[in-house]
């Protein structure tokens, strides 16, 4: 069996984060790939499901996906360890220039990459472009029987045939937890809230926050861990930062 | 939940009509002639747009966790951990979120209905004739002929119908499912019986272990309470202030659990128990003590021999195991589904004796009882089912009544519960969903869904702290359904006599503040209250009650070692290879009606919406086969059809098939799907009565056809197949 | 055939029947066009400014503005907490609907007015707390009866005011004239 | 001034109508007076007449100058039209290379547009009037369309058929 | 007019000296003039002959290959999604944009004849630069169609367009898409108008030779064309700038394409190489196809023997070898230097390329657009013999395909998350990719019966200037430089 051991990403040291506002940490050595995460994350961003026709074909919506490949020959075969792949939140993104419509564009103001759905006219280009492969396209109206859709969550767009999306870092909750924030006249708190995966993973494998904040946990993560970041080596500055552990 | 709400009053118009309003984009309001209803009675604590939180229990298996639920307008939106909850702490697993799909499938046994047999189409009929029926079925036999199924989650319904039984002579109810069949908990607890001299379920601390060792548990995916496991693997990974743990998994084909561990030790099936006695002499041995006499009949270097595992690899783990003073010894899965199943818990259970962690940080312990529990019940073994189904077929039940459970599916096909149906004169099912079990019903009297209803659970394990989990309504009761013990508290009135003085109560939530009362005058409650009113919204508020503190039991130790105990092999029928069904960890017992569930990818194969039988690639190379080939698996009672998955961490000799699919009914994500492994079950069972899922051979045979099954990874990437030959 | 037809309308009176046709498509389109820029039909004409006269404000009714998202629609409880103590609720004709679906305990139907589409994420919350005031969007309510729509809501009615109220802080601006803040 | 008559002389080739042109040219006829109508570009040297006078290449160099504003404009002013520059990928709002490409297209398509429509321009295009032709000129006849005064018409005519005109009439402005 | 004799001769009486001037008149078309009226009445006839059953058949065959493929298809995609073609997670493209690619590929034979060939005075072009011309103009609405079809939201394809709008939100100029949009819409234009301009003498002719709706609808495209010293400078300076300056936006047009791939950050896309590569892979399958066309147009249209005769496909033959080394050596040093220098990404995609599941098309490419041209073209009989020729080009269009094939959908297979490598079948692209073959082939049915498809002005033009002289005891051609 011809294992892909060769594929492993290169470890870099890794620098201080460059810019960057939320960042993500996941440790893959707790990572037990139960997929709570993907089903969080699908309930929370209305994603939809696309049936065993088209999952079998690459067309699963997953914003996230959980990555696993065999190392060694039977007995000695090992999995490696789980890696929940997602939109990196790139601070230098390749999908954004490409796209002729501006409908992937970097938000100045909380340094994530957005997806506009509204704007969004399905040339893919940005998929193609996309290091990580984290990008996923309506290729139909998915259907949602009724009653199925009194689940959607209404901070969230519904998505149509022809669009593109991927991961937002629930950027609804980070809207929602500001907002709030505002309200009563103080800052966002660390811990306040975090994205739909980081609240499910029953290993607590994920966590999120402010990597421009010294003091948060996702800083205090990357600072004392041997964190990599995925194809950092392309220069596209990813929020995401993997421990490999073991 | 009294308010009248209008599910239609949504705030935002998301979902199907919304699909057109962003066709026509950048045209203003397209959807300008959508009608609002507001509420006729506005609940004060809500706003419209505003999110409201409920906590309630998570019913999709039966280990309990805390839910909140995000509603909206009377619509769930959203299950997410309930933080305060001691057993799963915030967390949840994906079953837990894809409850949602269960709440809103489209696929949902809408309204009381009446069927002849098997027969798919169905009359509606009112709740009044249902009642009606259900105190006719109550009232016309004796009570003797009345017998109660229902799911392995120990609720208030199985207090409600055990103090139904009790006071009116009926059979008690048997609790019965799936997962706790694969789980072997009655061997669990016949093993601490016998070791110990107690039954119960034993608590492994995983999380304050050292290095684990475990014999086919399953315990990050759905063993007993897996959300509560994971976080004990965490713990046993996370060195904060001790050096990583380290997991070793002894199965012949690799689980989720086995992938997360640092070694796999690939043994042949069915020789657990003398790999665990091997390592329990090597690891006196490697200490230079003397030999107990659990370990004294073991002859190692046959163990190596006859388990395909390497003298030196045993020696060294025994050595491992014997150092280390955090060392944990598991039993689980299919290794105490196999003839000497018991014999394997015992042997495992006893390996503990060598670092005597019993009752100490790191080690085994028995689980604590839930706070209003007097005594452990635990659901029925295969054993007991076997002889409740024949019952049935002898026509000593007249009246079934099912509920939680479905029987028709989840037993195996020799067991022939469907036949034995034929044996008893009125089956009531209070079935959610239309499953195979309502399918064989006379009459489907739908329950609420959990989301939609009220109620209990007791924690049987994963926490130090007694829990009583609670349940409430999230939002209201989306189909004409009724809450069962609304329809039995209305039937006993009906029935009168000791049914209608057994059930003096007004509706099914003076019940269950009668079964709470108890416990407000229980010391160390989290929160206590003068008045059951008040008692009641807090349980309501904070999705339960436990204790601040709690202790797990110490099991008696004294005379673990001071025993023979059995390290035979398995007994396996004849065949070619051992055949390994599994719970698949994302579909558990009832997760193929959830559209989200099917779609996520299996954690080891990443296959989804399938069934899959996985086979070593060099045998699968040798019998030319290849990925996606259907085969015929046969085996004495039965064969079935699935597509080869290739899969490396198996052994050559082991083939293996996860349960969860096959279904014929439950709904259109269901329906029609995969195949069902427990066909290929017969009925032996162990000494504790636990079936023998494991323990048996088949053969297989090529049909030349192929099936596609849909996988995430790329067979290409991850496999380098069709990438062409190497440079 | 064809030709002949072609022939006809080539004389005045085929002139003629093409610029009514023309017309006629042409009124339609812009009927069309209009009545999307009008105030739906309600089910109660409901007298907006009366109730402002009373002194009501906004929020009593609409008390979502200043919480979150949606302002909502008031309950009918609401109504009916003031109009049953009104004599005239008894015998109006405009006030029947709203007697009726209490009596009945059904909803009251409302068509919304002020919309924006699906993938735009709007919070009052924010806006109200941001300083505007009602008036600002949805028009002067002190002469309007069944809510009128003064604004399209488009993007740009909502950008030129996220930008002026941004004025040189760039921060600010960074945050109201973020795609993300509204599209998500 | 006297009645002006416009004459169409048919040539079956190329030398006799040179010749004619020579020969009107020597009885006073100016070379302003006389076009000549051919069915494949005769070019002017052939005949001995005075190079026309075109328009296109001017009109294209003005089409290319709008085309390179309509590109400087996508390219430099359009990113900051919308009140908030949006950012991609960390470049800049005006990227460098891009907008080379973005210029050079535009200006090519401008210098192309007004190329045709140069030809539109200066040939008075389209035309559908009735206009002074014989159909024979499409089968390689060549005509001489001299403009002369009343006065002058026999002598013209003669000279005309002196040097091997076909046919000499009064040209009759017809549908084409 | 004049029958054209077997040529084979032309060849038998040796090489130097001794050829008469019938075989000269025989061999070439520029020494072989008929008087104009006779060409014209050619021309006109080999249009205006009434079709043939076989021509009807054809046409209907084609319309219902258009109506199902091309629309019903598209109309069904529209409704339906994108999920009925064969794209998917990771090849987010497919056969929408190899399409694109191989109409635009097309199309530069067009121009390449008319435009380069014309600037550099290559006589031999005359007769056929319409033919090319007009498969410039029906290639690039191909491409348009597959682009287009390739769009999630079709609907919303004015996005793209900049336009004034409100907001003042014009399309992003960042992407290679954006260029691609400006540089097509410059090529179609510029494309259809010099395609347009040298007509105009041509259909002025046929507006002179025709009656009823041919008459008015040549009436009306001549413009009022009367073939005045002024109207031919006019026309004349036009076409210079036009010969000029399309040859640029010519390459710039499928650089620009070849940039959509090559500024993108994916192994195997990302290379210098790509501008001219693609220019010159357009070139050799837009070379291909016009041989065949001209190959097909000479067998079934009337007179056509006389205007395209075996010279032609001689020099164009020519024309296709060098082409055909040029892709070769461009092919060579793309595959050379990412197989030195690429990463372990690069290295396992031209693996990938060769040994994998679609290795038969990559050899396949490599025998159709190198080996089988090269065997064949270098003999100047064969070259000249229009069958052969035709097969030839088929199969480099084949070749061609192959290759935008493996760069887009089959590269796509391998990117940097070997978790998501995936084959790519192609769905409902096969009918619409037919229909966009048959549309091509429809219009250009239509336009071969409703416009000159020989300059016929042209071909005099370069008639008049062609000269057999005699130099001691050889007879050569000259030619004399008219302008």
């Amino acid at each position: 069996m011809a294992t892909v051991t060769d594929l492993k990403i290169t470890e870099l040291k890794l620098s201080e984060a460059e810019g960057g506002k939320w960042g993500m940490v996941i440790d893959q050595d707790i990572c037990t790939g139960c997929q709570a995460c993907v089903a969080a994350c699908a309930m929370e961003n209305n994603v939809s499901f696309v049936g065993d026709v088209d999952s079998g074909y690459g067309r699963s919506m997953h914003w996230i996906r959980i990555e696993r490949f065999w190392e060694g020959e039977y007995p000695e075969v090992k999995m490696t360890p789980n890696q929940p792949m997602m939109c990196q939140q790139c601070g230098s993104a390749t999908c954004e220039p490409v796209c002729p419509a501006f409908a992937t564009v970097h938000s100045q103001a909380e340094q994530l990459n957005l997806q506009v759905y509204n704007r969004c006219v399905g040339t893919r280009y940005c998929a193609n472009n996309c290091p990580y492969q984290v990008r996923s396209f309506n290729w139909r109206d998915y259907e949602r029987p009724e009653p199925l859709p009194n689940q959607l969550n209404p901070d969230v767009t519904v998505r149509t045939r022809g669009v593109m999306e991927k991961c937002t870092f629930c950027i609804q909750r980070i809207h929602k937890a500001q907002d709030n924030a505002k309200a009563e006249g103080r800052e966002v708190v660390d811990g306040e809230f975090t994205t739909a995966c980081a609240q499910a993973c029953p290993a607590s494998a994920i966590t999120f926050g402010r990597v421009d904040d010294s003091e948060s946990l996702v800083s205090q993560l990357i600072k004392h861990g041997h964190g990599v970041k995925h194809l950092e080596e392309l220069g596209t500055l990813p929020n995401v930062t993997y421990f490999k552990g073991g | 939940m009294s308010e009248q709400f209008s599910r239609r009053d949504f705030l935002k118009l998301a979902g199907v009509g919304a699909a057109t309003t962003a066709i026509l984009t950048g045209c203003g309001p397209a959807s300008r002639y959508v009608k609002r209803e507001p509420y006729m009675q506005m609940p004060e604590y809500n706003y419209n747009g505003q999110s409201t939180y409920y906590a309630t229990t998570c019913r999709e298996c039966p280990a309990g966790c805390g839910l909140v639920v995000r509603t909206m307008q009377g619509r769930a939106i959203k299950t997410e951990g309930n933080a305060n909850h001691p057993l799963n702490l915030g967390k949840t697993c994906a079953r837990g979120q894809a409850t949602l799909h269960g709440l809103y499938n489209p696929d949902r046994v809408t309204d009381p209905i009446k069927r002849s047999r098997g027969d798919a189409s169905s009359t509606n009929v009112d709740w009044d004739s249902a009642t009606q029926t259900v105190a006719d079925a109550l009232k016309n036999y004796k009570p003797e002929e009345i017998a109660f199924l229902m799911g392995t989650a120990p609720d208030h319904l199985f207090d409600f119908v055990s103090d139904l039984a009790a006071a009116t002579g009926i059979n008690a109810p048997v609790r019965f499912g799936a997962l706790s069949m694969f789980e072997a908990r009655a061997t669990l607890s016949k093993a601490a019986e016998n070791l110990f001299g107690k039954a119960g379920l034993p608590f492994f601390d995983i999380g304050g272990a050292q290095v684990v060792f475990s014999f086919g548990s399953n315990f990050l995916e759905t063993w007993l309470s897996p959300v509560s496991y994971t976080r004990g693997f965490v713990g046993l990974r996370e060195a904060k202030t001790k050096q990583r743990g380290y997991l070793v998994q002894f199965e012949s084909r690799m689980s989720q659990t086995g992938t997360k561990a640092d070694e796999w030790i690939p043994l042949k099936p069915g020789t657990e128990a003398m790999v665990a006695l091997a390592i329990g002499r090597l690891a006196f041995e490697s200490r230079g003590d003397a030999l107990p006499r659990a370990f004294v009949d073991v002859d190692p270097l046959d163990v190596a021999s006859k388990s395909g595992v390497k003298l030196e690899t045993l020696e060294r783990l025994a050595a491992m195991f014997a150092a280390s003073a955090g060392s944990l010894a598991i039993p689980g899965g299919p290794s105490l589904g196999r003839s000497n199943g018991l014999a394997v818990a015992e042997a495992v259970l006893a390996l503990n004796a060598i670092p005597d962690n019993f009752g100490k940080p790191g080690g085994v312990y028995f689980s604590v009882m839930a706070p209003n529990e007097t005594e452990s019940h635990r659901p029925a073994s295969t054993q007991e089912m076997q002889e409740f189904v024949q019952k049935m077929a002898d026509g000593k039940f007249k009246v079934l009544f099912v509920h939680g459970v479905n029987p028709v599916f989840e037993l195996p096909k020799a067991i022939n519960f469907k036949g034995a149906l034929s044996g008893v004169e009125q089956v009531i099912s209070f079935a959610t969903f239309p499953d195979e079990t309502a399918l064989e019903a006379d009459f489907v009297f739908p329950d609420h869904h959990g989301l939609e209803s009220w109620g209990y659970q007791r924690v049987a394990t994963g926490s130090a702290q007694p829990v009583l989990s609670g349940s409430q309504p999230v939002v209201s009761p989306f189909y004409n359904t009724r809450a069962t013990i609304d329809v039995l508290l209305a039937a006993a009135q009906l029935a009168g006599g000791t049914f209608a003085s057994a059930l003096p109560f007004k509706d099914e939530v003076e019940f269950l503040q009668g079964k709470l009362t108890p416990l407000m005058s229980e010391a160390g409650g989290f929160f206590s209250a003068a008045d059951i009113n008040t008692f009641s919204a807090y349980f309501q508020q904070y999705g339960g009650w436990w204790k601040l503190d709690g202790a797990f039991g110490t099991p008696d130790s004294a005379d673990v070692l001071n025993r023979n105990l059995n390290g035979a092999e398995s007994e396996f029928s004849e065949g070619e290879f051992f055949f390994v069904p599994f719970v698949s960890p994302i579909l558990a017992e009832a997760g193929a009606n959830k559209p989200w569930l099917q779609e996520l990818p299996d954690p080891t194969t990443t296959v989804m919406w399938n069934t899959w039988v996985e086979i070593n690639p060099e045998t699968a190379h040798e019998l030319g086969l290849e990925n996606e080939d259907l085969v015929k698996i046969v085996s004495e009672f039965g064969e079935i059809e699935a597509a080869v998955y290739k899969y490396p961490p198996i052994r050559p000799d082991t083939i293996a098939m996860p349960f969860g699919q096959g279904h014929t009914a439950y709904g259109r994500y269901a329906e029609n799907r995969g195949v069902n492994p427990t066909d290929l079950l017969g009925q032996q069972v162990n000494e504790a009565g636990d079936l023998a899922f494991a323990g048996m051979k088949v053969k297989i045979e090529k049909t030349g056809k192929k099936l596609p099954i849909p996988r995430l990874e790329s067979i290409m990437g991850v496999y380098g197949e069709a990438l062409g030959e190497e440079h | 055939m064809i030709k002949r037809l072609f022939d006809w309308l080539k004389q005045p009176l085929g002139l003629i029947a093409v610029g009514i046709v023309f017309l006629a498509v042409f009124s339609v389109a812009a009927y069309g066009l209009y009545t999307t820029q009008q105030s739906p039909a309600q089910p109660i004409q409901f007298p907006h400014k009366t109730h402002v006269a009373f002194g009501i404000q906004c929020l009593y009714c609409h008390p979502g503005a200043a919480k979150g998202p949606s302002a909502g629609i008031p309950s009918q409880a609401k109504c009916w907490a003031c109009h049953q103590q009104i004599a005239k609720t008894q015998t109006s004709v405009l006030l029947a609907p709203l007697k009726e679906h209490v009596e009945s305990g059904t909803p009251i139907e409302w068509v919304p007015v002020a919309q924006v589409p699906d993938f735009v994420q709007f919070n009052h919350r924010a806006h109200v707390a941001a300083g505007q005031n009602c008036e600002n969007c949805h028009g002067d309510m002190t002469t309007q009866t069944i809510a009128e729509n003064p604004q399209v809501f488009n993007m740009g009615f909502c950008l030129d005011c996220h930008i002026k109220s941004a004025g040189e802080d760039q921060a600010k601006l960074n945050k109201l004239a973020d795609c993300g803040t509204c599209h998500y | 001034m006297a009645e002006v008559v416009d004459l169409l002389a048919v040539f079956p080739d190329l030398e006799p109508a040179a010749n004619a042109i020579e020969n009107l040219r020597s009885i006073g006829v100016h070379d302003d007076c006389m076009n000549i109508i051919s069915g494949i570009p005769v070019t002017e040297a052939m005949l001995g007449r005075p190079n026309a006078w075109s328009n296109v290449p001017r009109i294209a160099v003005g089409g290319s100058i709008l085309g390179f504003g309509v590109g400087y404009f996508l390219a430099f002013v359009a990113p900051y039209l919308y009140p908030y520059p949006i950012q991609v990928g960390t470049q800049a709002y005006v990227p460098g290379p891009p907008s080379v490409v973005v210029l050079f297209e535009m200006t090519m398509l401008g210098m192309l547009l007004s190329t045709f429509l140069g030809v539109f321009l200066d040939s008075y295009f389209p035309n559908y009037r009735p206009m002074k032709y014989v159909a024979e000129i499409s089968d390689g006849k060549i005509a001489i369309l001299v403009e002369c005064s009343h006065v002058d018409e026999k002598k013209i005519t003669d000279t005309l058929k002196k040097s091997g005109a076909e046919s000499v009439n009064p040209a009759e402005a017809q549908h084409l | 007019m004049a029958e054209m004799k077997q040529h084979t001769d032309a060849h038998a009486g040796g090489h130097h000296g001794g050829h008469t001037e019938e075989h000269f008149r025989e061999k070439h078309l520029m020494l072989d003039p008929l008087p104009r009226g006779q060409m014209n009445d050619m021309v006109m006839e080999s249009m205006t002959e009434p079709p043939t059953w076989r021509y009807w058949t054809v046409f209907a065959i084609l319309s219902v290959i258009v109506a199902y493929g091309l629309f019903y298809s598209w109309g069904k995609m529209i409704v339906e999604g994108l999920g009925i073609a064969g794209v998917n997670r990771p090849a987010y493209w497919g056969i929408f944009l190899v399409n694109t690619v191989f109409w635009i590929g097309i199309s530069h034979a067009g121009t390449f004849i008319s435009a380069i060939l014309r600037v550099f005075k290559a006589e031999f072009r005359r007769p056929f630069t319409r033919a090319a011309e007009l498969m410039t103009t029906f290639g690039l609405v191909q491409a348009g169609f597959s682009i287009f079809m390739h769009m999630g939201r079709v609907w919303l394809a004015y996005w793209l367009m900049p336009y004034p709008n409100e907001r003042m939100l014009w399309p992003n100029m960042h992407s290679p898409l954006s260029w691609d949009l400006l540089a097509i819409t410059t090529y179609l234009l510029s494309s259809t108008m010099y395609l347009f301009l040298p007509l105009i003498p041509d259909v002025a002719m046929a507006r002179d030779k025709s009656t009823g709706w041919r008459k008015t609808l040549y009436k009306t495209l001549a413009l009022g064309f009367r073939g005045t010293e002024g109207e031919w400078a006019h026309l004349r300076n036009a076409m210079n700038i036009f010969a000029f300056a399309i040859i640029p936006v010519m390459f710039s047009v499928h650089t620009i394409v070849s940039w959509d791939f090559a500024a993108a950050t994916r192994p195997g896309w990302n290379s210098t190489i790509f501008g001219p590569y693609f220019v010159v892979g357009a070139l050799h399958s837009g070379m291909g196809a016009v041989i065949v066309v001209l190959a097909i147009i000479r067998a079934t249209m009337k007179h056509m023997k006389y205007f395209i005769r075996p010279e032609h496909f001689d020099a164009i033959g020519k024309l296709m070898l060098i082409i055909s080394m040029a892709w070769a050596y461009f092919f060579f040093n793309d595959y050379m230097v990412q197989w030195y220098g690429g990463d372990k990404w690069t290295k396992q995609l031209l693996h990938f390329h060769e040994a994998g599941p679609m290795g038969w098309m990559w050899f396949a490419m490599l025998i159709f657009n190198i080996a089988i041209p090269w065997a064949i073209l270098w003999n100047p009989k064969w070259r000249s013999t229009p069958w052969l020729v035709s097969i030839v080009g088929i199969l480099i269009n084949f070749g061609m395909w192959f290759e935008r094939y493996i760069i887009i959908p089959v590269s796509l297979t391998i990117n940097r998350m070997p978790f998501t490598w995936r084959m790519y079948t192609p769905g409902v692209e096969i009918p619409l990719g037919i229909g966009t073959l048959a549309f091509f082939a429809l219009l250009y049915m239509a336009a071969s019966k409703l416009i000159p498809l020989i300059p016929v002005w042209e071909v005099q033009e370069g008639q008049m200037a062609h000269k057999l002289t005699k130099y001691g005891r050889e007879t050569v051609v000259t030619v004399s430089e008219l302008e």
